[in-house]
């Protein structure tokens, strides 16, 4: 690979690094906006971040080798993923490396490490969280892969650089079969990163919270680094979003540096729409019953199955 | 025929005695275990690692089948023996397993009560040199004495521990459902030879059957092997024989010997039939998800974490079915590279299982041992007293969980890659019906993660929920060397899948005339078209690692590493002891909740007034209630009826013979 | 010359125990006895081999290559078991079950029943067969009813009718051949009763006649050979006599009674050739099925394995009814396997029994824990006996198999669901015979359990290498008998 | 039945009447005395009609077997029964499990099926005696039906020995006998196995304190 492209690389990957608070942030003020409260600054999780790192961290006085590792982990893969989920340009070198579906699975390895960590400690509250997480995991994953096959089959490829490159290309047409996967994508985008309905980002009680309950007993720097990641995690599947239905505004490949320019406002655009979307979404909804989980899961996993069927018949 | 002896072939048989040798040195001081332990058993592994290696000379490029005749057997139908790149595929597979295995053995196995050490020995080697011949028997008779001296001699290693009484259940149970799926295969090879008598599997392959005769064949092929390998509805004895036996017994079972079932399978579907209609890969591909998914939501209930696993089994052997039956399908339309591509990934599969389930089973050896406690509900806490056990099952546990990038994704990941071409077959509501199999394979491996947290959760992290535990520590140097050896299997194969690749391609390319490219690189696999979709777990892996260091350092670098140890936080609740852990209950409830119909659950709710409540809960399977049972009474109904003939009346006995004569006399006129 | 001393000293040897019988060393002597049998049949073996079939004693008696293996087989087995009985009925006479003068009877009639036997497979005289088989009869008779038990004498008396009644219906078949071959043959002399005259004439016999003739005789020895429905007798008399000879009735005179069958079947196929097939067939697979099912609910571990004996008759009888090159070797394999498997069975079941005391299987509990040998005797000879590879039993099923699916498919399934229920009894019930836990106390003598594991040895054997020689044997053996 | 039989023809044919009248009195009698008494008329029968054939047919060996017969059947094994139910006090017979006229309409069927199964047999006889054949198989029916409808261990012993003499008719009469050893041997085991059946009488008389069957009906599939 040329050093331009690896340059390219990893300058996504830091615009990748830097945003991701940013659009926690963001999404966090339009809530408070759309729910008459006084909004926090936009710069609000930086400063969160770097209060956690310069604090002492607390461990429990058992905490295994795992415990600590595991937001390292967490906070790698979802790096790792930010690398090959085209979000300013579609020639990613690294992309090749691992294509869609390797993707989920680095999704789930976060996964499975941060559930681990949470039983780590052995307390009750987290060994919960971690059964929730995983339940929901497994009910969103097989949704998340429908929805991706959707595009592969539109695309005949699994690597998502190709994906959003045949998806971009004019002439522009309308695929019904990614309206179902639209939807069932943003559904399993709530349940994934803890948002209302499934989860309550905001919440402390701790019967009624996932994400909440599974890092109860991380702080400082580790703290610091879940949380990092986990807004890794959203900026991530909002990038992916837009690979998927909005792919344009991408620099497209062998596109020059002027492209690249072009294509960093169009994101951060992309962004603020989708963070304001998200937060419309969570005010408007009501968290379900964990019971509930399941039919909503469920749901999205219908509708990106229908997707599925809808390309297969009609062809598009 | 050969003239000159074939030589791999040769060395092989050689190594076979070898273990034969070993086993029956075994005799010499059955009750000596230092002897038996660590000096057979380790030996016996270098005998592995020698299978292993000229296995994989057999599956060099150019290499053409190699057949021997052995003077044995019957007048007519000597011992034909035959090794060619399928038979060596599952022969790298016993030899690369069957070395961790050993080694592992030679630490666990000590005196007690039940078989002596030497006895197990003998029936241990015996076992897998049938596993061997099984592979390499190229004839019907051959095929069947090995085959069942498999079952045999398992099923001796599963009864170790007679004196109780579940384990000669368990036993019981396995070894008549063998003899029965035995009974199946025999019909099936009759069917096969197809006129020509010959029960060579020479003739096998020339014999050409009509298409119907070929449908039964088939089918007696699934239920004869499928009972074996575990597929619903034949599955029941698996999760009570795997638990039963001495862990790497069950790692032999659960990673080598299903292992063989699927051989078979392939030999006949493959290399007898051809393939066939696209129902028969209908099928097998129904069977196969419906086995992964039935496998998967009832190890996610397990409280027993050898059940657990052998569930989880039950759960794999599910994928590698459907992988075969989507190649079936596949090659029923003529699509050889699609069909290729499934092969790969469901061989592939079964190398992966066999590395971390043996390594998983051997993982729970060390646990029972140190802890004497197979039940989830009395475990915990484990990675504090035994880290090395631990980390080496982390390594497991994240591989058959199917995570990037260990092994276990890979061939999940070529599986997916292979549904993704379901398209291209030429017909309607078949093309339409596949990608379904898509998902349930994708709520399968999910189901899997959740299955495994449970289970590296439940046992070694938490607070140990019982006071024994503290005295639990790392077994000797032997058993974590045959750990770390399967570990290792696991991380290179995942890192290089281009190996495993090249090693199935070898074997496609007879059987389909068509293989996958091994990737352009090691370094990267490009199954299909580099365009369409390509990995490389090496890079994915230094990637996480590098991110990871990087950022450690950075971290230490620009703030500090201080920590300062405290009691859990734990929403500022003291209260808190570890019997309030979720239990491993508690993990099954949602899977309960979700897939109510799949079970058939018994209750023991407490009253609100009652002052010690108590919360019990059993699962069964419904088929057994559905299925076996009534087969059974049956059984009994007609030996009730059989046994009237039997009255204990001299006079009626008389008559009987007298109505027999008159009744030849009038059939004579 | 041989022969002389193949029939004559198992009958001095009757003579001599009848009356030395009682002695201390009794046991000893029969044993010798039958070693001295056994080296003159393989003298005889030898002979043979050198010199081909022969006819002896103005054509009375006629050795081929059928009845002599046969008569090897038989002696080594009668050997086998004296060594057996040893041991066994010291500890029945310790346990106060027998005293010296049945022991003197029992040694005597054990001879004279060999004797008889011996008599009947080289005979060449339907006639004489017929003799020697109501000899065998007798002198189980009083064989079964040694320990004058209520069961034993129940036992013993309906085996006595049963038999009794059967042998006279071959009787009479005997007198409607002898009837047939007088108008060719001339009724001065015996060439109508000569085995040999006969088969060289049997294309011109009269095919009615000799259908009825065979009716006749094949419920005659068919009673003796336990084919069902004629087989009530067999397991009360298995169960109730002393274990060797349950171990010799199943091992021996089922085969003994089987050749005299056969013997008949090859003559009466000479004229009609479609009528001997299917009946032994039908009465094998009915034989085999309704073995199986009884086995189901038996309570009495002898009883367990006479029912096993009736379904592998049944099996080598249904092998026969197809008849073929393939089929009749086969069955010849199996009858050889079976007898040797069923006698190694009999006599790890009977210390079995002794060391529990009971011949209950409920009461017979972890034989491995109190003596390994016989715990591991029972169970590989249950598993030799159900058909499991690499025994010998396995290897004839599978021909047996084989040939049926091609010559006669309908049958395979009912041979099939056979072994499978067969399996499903048998090994049900020997598993928590051996395992598991146990209380019992040591046997009073050291049980002789080397003839068992001879036997097994040469049924593994058998299971993974037929000797040329042997195969080549059966080959003869199976053409002879078409 | 061919034209003009002679003298011999019409004697045996007379005999082989006989023999069928008293195996059909047997099948009706109850009373175990007669009951002997009648099988040593059989016996009788027998020996006149084997003496007939061996003078017709000059056959020497014939005469010697007839005389056995006369020794065996007419005197010893019936003076032996005798004495054994005397001792046995064993002189009347229970209820036969089926009733006499059924048992007896049963017997005139099998006659008939016997003269039939006979009828292709006779046509190819050479014998002057060829007719008797079908009587002979007769009487061994009969005797089997009365073995099964009698439920007393004597009675049934008697059944036995009147199939034998069913089958020594068949031999002497239908063949002119068979050769000289097997006839011995016969004659030898049936005299042996009786001699057994008598010891098991005082066996099972020790045993089961009577003679009736019904008390040998322990071992059997529950």
């Amino acid at each position: 690979m040329s050093r331009l492209a690896l340059a390219r690389q990893l300058g996504e990957l830091l615009l990748a690094v830097s945003l991701a608070p940013f659009l926690v942030g963001w999404v966090a003020q339009c809530r408070a906006w759309l729910q008459n409260r006084t909004a926090p600054p936009l710069i609000q999780p930086w400063r969160m971040l770097r209060k956690l790192f310069l604090k002492d961290a607390a461990l429990a006085g058992h905490a295994s080798a795992l415990f600590r590792l595991a937001p390292y982990v967490l906070f790698g893969t979802m790096v790792l993923a930010a690398a090959i989920i085209p979000s300013v340009a579609t020639d990613l070198p690294f992309a090749r490396a691992a294509d869609a579906i390797a993707l989920v699975g680095l999704f789930a390895t976060a996964r499975v490490f941060i559930a681990l960590a949470a039983m780590d400690i052995g307390t009750a509250f987290g060994t919960m969280g971690a059964r929730r997480e995983m339940m929901i995991g497994f009910l969103a994953e097989p949704a998340l892969l429908m929805v991706l096959f959707n595009a592969f089959l539109l695309s005949g490829s699994t690597a998502l650089p190709s994906v959003v490159e045949h998806l971009a290309a004019p002439p522009f047409v309308i695929y019904p079969s990614l309206a179902f996967a639209g939807v069932a994508f943003l559904m399993v985008l709530l349940a994934e990163n803890a948002r209302i309905p499934i989860d309550n980002p905001a919440t402390h009680l701790e019967l009624t919270m996932i994400h909440e309950a599974m890092v109860l007993e991380y702080s400082a720097r580790h703290l610091a680094l879940v949380e990092w990641a986990s807004g890794l995690k959203l900026f991530n599947y909002a990038c992916l979003g837009f690979a998927l239905f909005v792919p344009w505004g991408m620099a497209a490949r062998g596109a020059g540096t002027t492209g690249l320019l072009l294509a960093v406002p169009a994101l951060v655009g992309k962004l603020a729409l989708a963070g304001a979307g998200l937060a419309v979404v969570e005010t408007l909804s009501a968290k379900l019953r964990i019971f509930r989980a399941p039919e909503f899961l469920a749901m999205a996993f219908l509708l990106a199955v229908l997707g599925l069927l809808v390309h297969l018949r009609l062809g598009a | 025929m050969s003239i000159a002896a074939p030589p791999l072939l040769v060395l092989l048989l050689a190594l076979v005695a070898a273990w034969l040798c070993l086993g029956l040195a075994g005799l010499i001081r059955p009750h000596h275990v230092g002897f038996v332990a660590r000096v057979l058993f380790p030996l016996g592994a270098l005998v592995s690692l020698g299978v292993a290696w000229t296995a994989w000379g057999a599956l060099q490029p150019g290499q053409s089948p190699e057949t021997l005749v052995l003077p044995l057997g019957l007048p007519e139908l000597p011992f034909h023996l035959r090794l060619d790149a399928l038979s060596a595929f599952f022969v790298l597979l016993v030899g690369l397993a069957g070395a961790g295995i050993s080694t592992f053995a030679g630490g666990y196995f000590r005196a007690g009560q039940g078989t002596a050490p030497g006895l197990l020995c003998l029936q241990y080697h015996v076992f897998l040199a049938s596993m061997l011949l099984v592979v390499l028997a190229d004839d019907a008779y051959l095929f069947m004495v090995a085959w069942e001296t498999m079952a045999l001699s398992s099923y001796f290693l599963v009864t170790a521990q007679h004196r109780i009484p579940d384990i000669r259940r368990a036993g019981f149970l396995y070894l008549l459902i063998a003899h029965v799926g035995a009974i199946a295969i025999l019909l099936c090879f009759g069917v096969l030879q197809g006129g020509s008598w010959q029960f060579t599997f020479q003739g096998m392959r020339g014999g050409a059957l009509r298409p119907a005769w070929g449908s039964v064949a088939f089918l007696l092929g699934l239920v004869g092997f499928g009972a074996k390998a575990g597929l619903v509805p034949l599955h029941v004895w698996l999760p009570e024989a795997h638990p039963a036996a001495p862990s790497p017994v069950s790692a032999l079972m659960s990673g080598l010997m299903l292992k063989t079932a699927v051989y078979g399978f392939l030999r006949v579907s493959f290399d007898f039939l051809n393939g066939g209609p696209w129902w028969w890969g209908g099928l097998a591909l129904g069977l196969g998800l419906f086995t992964a998914l039935f496998g998967a939501v009832f190890a996610a209930v397990q409280t027993d974490m050898k059940r657990l696993l052998a569930y989880s089994s039950i759960e794999n052997v599910g994928l590698i079915f459907s992988g075969l039956g989507l190649a079936l399908l596949f090659r029923a339309f003529g699509l050889q590279l699609f069909a290729a591509l499934a092969l790969s990934a469901a061989l592939i599969h079964c190398l992966n299982h066999a590395l971390f389930k043996s390594l998983l089973f051997l993982a729970t050896g060390s646990v029972l041992h140190a802890t004497g406690e197979r039940n989830l509900g009395k475990l915990g806490g484990l990675i504090r007293r035994m880290p090395w056990v631990a980390a080496l099952a982390l390594v497991g546990t994240l591989a058959i969980a199917g995570l990037p990038p260990l092994n276990g994704f890979v061939s999940e990941w070529l599986l997916l890659q292979a549904f993704l071409d379901t398209p291209h077959i030429p017909k309607a509501f078949l093309n339409m019906l596949v990608p379904l199999g898509a998902a349930a394979l994708a709520l399968t491996v999910a189901l899997a993660a959740y299955v495994m947290v449970k289970f590296y959760g439940v046992i070694f992290l938490g607070q140990p929920r019982e006071a024994s535990l503290t005295h639990a520590h790392d077994p000797g140097w032997l058993e974590r060397v045959g750990l770390g050896w399967l570990a290792a299997g696991c991380v290179l194969l995942g890192a290089f899948p281009g190996l495993a690749l090249a090693a199935s391609g070898a074997v496609t390319g007879p059987l389909l005339g068509a293989a996958v490219r091994a990737g352009p690189s090691v370094w990267l696999i490009a199954p299909v078209a580099a365009e369409r979709a390509s990995y490389s777990g090496v890079l994915v892996l230094a990637g996480i690692l590098a991110v990871v260091g990087v950022t450690f350092v950075l971290v230490r670098r620009l703030y500090h590493g201080r920590v300062r140890r405290t009691a859990p936080w734990d929403c500022g609740d003291p209260w808190q002891t570890a019997r309030m852990q979720d239990t491993a209950e508690g993990f099954g409830q949602p899977v309960r909740h979700i897939f109510g119909p799949f079970f058939r659950m018994e209750r023991q709710l407490p009253s609100p007034w009652d002052s010690a409540p108590r919360y019990r809960i059993h699962v069964e399977d419904r088929l057994w209630r559905a299925l076996y049972l009534p087969i059974g009474r049956g059984v009994e109904r007609l030996a009730e009826a059989v046994a009237v003939v039997q009255g204990g009346r001299l006079a009626i006995y008389l008559l009987y013979g007298f109505l027999t004569l008159i009744g030849l006399l009038v059939f004579v006129l | 010359m041989e022969l002389l001393l193949v029939l004559g000293i198992p009958l001095a040897g009757a003579l001599l125990l009848g009356l030395v019988g009682a002695r201390r060393r009794a046991a000893e002597v029969n044993a010798a006895v039958s070693l001295l049998t056994l080296l003159a049949a393989g003298l005889l073996v030898v002979r043979v081999i050198r010199h081909g079939p022969m006819l002896v004693w103005r054509e009375q008696f006629f050795i081929d290559p059928f009845n002599v293996f046969l008569v090897a087989l038989t002696a080594l087995v009668g050997f086998t078991t004296a060594l057996f009985s040893r041991p066994y009925m010291r500890i029945e006479e310790h346990h106060g079950r027998l005293g010296p003068r049945r022991l003197r009877l029992y040694h005597g009639m054990y001879q004279l029943f060999m004797g008889a036997m011996l008599l009947a497979l080289l005979t060449n005289n339907m006639g004489l067969l017929w003799v020697a088989m109501e000899a065998a009869t007798l002198s189980t008779v009083l064989l079964v009813s040694l320990y004058r038990t209520r069961a034993s004498l129940e036992a013993a008396w309906k085996y006595f009718i049963l038999c009794g009644v059967g042998i006279a219906q071959a009787l009479f078949g005997t007198i409607l051949l002898y009837f047939a071959a007088e108008s060719l043959l001339g009724g001065e002399g015996m060439a109508a009763l000569l085995w040999t005259r006969l088969d060289a004439v049997k294309g011109q016999l009269e095919p009615t006649v000799l259908g009825l003739a065979f009716v006749f005789l094949l419920v005659g020895y068919g009673t003796k050979v336990g084919l069902a429905p004629l087989h009530n007798w067999l397991p009360d008399a298995h169960a109730e006599g002393p274990t060797p000879v349950s171990a010799v009735l199943s091992g021996l005179l089922l085969n003994v009674a089987l050749y005299a069958v056969i013997r008949c079947k090859v003559l009466v196929e000479g004229s009609s050739r479609s009528l001997p097939g299917p009946m032994l067939m039908s009465f094998g697979l009915l034989s085999a099925l309704l073995g199986a099912f009884f086995l189901f609910r038996q309570r009495d571990i002898k009883r367990l394995f006479a029912y096993s004996s009736i379904e592998h008759m049944g099996i080598v009888t249904f092998a026969f009814g197809m008849g073929g090159a393939v089929a009749n070797f086969a069955a010849l394999l199996h009858m050889t396997v079976h007898s040797l498997t069923k006698s190694a069975i009999f006599f790890a079941a009977g210390h079995a029994s002794q060391t529990a005391g009971t011949q209950r299987m409920d009461g017979i509990r972890g034989l491995l824990a109190q003596s390994p040998t016989i715990g591991w005797g029972l169970m590989l000879g249950a598993l030799a006996i159900l058909g499991l590879p690499p025994f010998g039993v396995f290897a004839s099923e599978f021909l047996i198999l084989t040939t049926a699916m091609r010559d006669h498919p309908w049958a395979t399934p009912i041979l099939l669901l056979a072994l499978a229920v067969a399996f499903a009894a048998i090994f049900g019930r020997v598993q928590p015979m051996v395992f598991g836990e146990t209380d019992a106390r040591p046997l009073p003598h050291s049980p002789a359990l080397v003839p068992v594991f001879v036997h097994l040895a040469l049924v593994l054997l058998l299971g993974l290498y037929v000797p040329p020689a042997l195969a080549e044997w059966y080959r003869l053996a199976a053409r002879l008998i078409g | 039945m061919v034209s003009a039989p002679s003298l011999t023809a019409q004697l045996l044919n007379g005999f082989a009447a006989g023999l069928l009248l008293i195996s059909f009195s047997m099948l009706s009698q109850q009373r175990t005395r007669r009951l002997i008494a009648l099988f040593a008329w059989q016996g009788a029968i027998l020996f006149a009609s084997t003496t007939l054939v061996a003078y017709s047919a000059r056959l020497g060996h014939l005469y010697f077997s007839a005389g056995l017969t006369l020794v065996l059947k007419v005197f010893v094994l019936p003076l032996v029964l005798l004495r054994l139910i005397r001792r046995l006090e064993a002189q009347w017979d229970t209820e036969p499990l089926i009733n006499i006229p059924t048992t007896l309409l049963v017997g005139v069927g099998l006659v008939i099926f016997a003269f039939g199964l006979a009828q292709p047999i006779t046509a190819l006889a050479t014998t002057i005696t060829r007719n008797t054949l079908g009587i002979a198989l007769a009487v061994i029916l009969l005797a089997f039906l009365m073995m099964i409808t009698r439920r007393n261990a004597v009675t049934q012993v008697v059944g036995f020995l009147a199939m034998e003499n069913g089958l020594f008719f068949a031999a002497t009469s239908a063949t002119y006998g068979m050769p000289m050893v097997v006839e011995l041997g016969i004659a030898l085991d049936v005299l042996v196995g009786v001699f057994i059946l008598g010891v098991f009488f005082f066996q099972i008389r020790e045993q089961f304190e009577s003679l009736d069957l019904h008390h040998l009906e322990s071992l059997k599939e529950d």
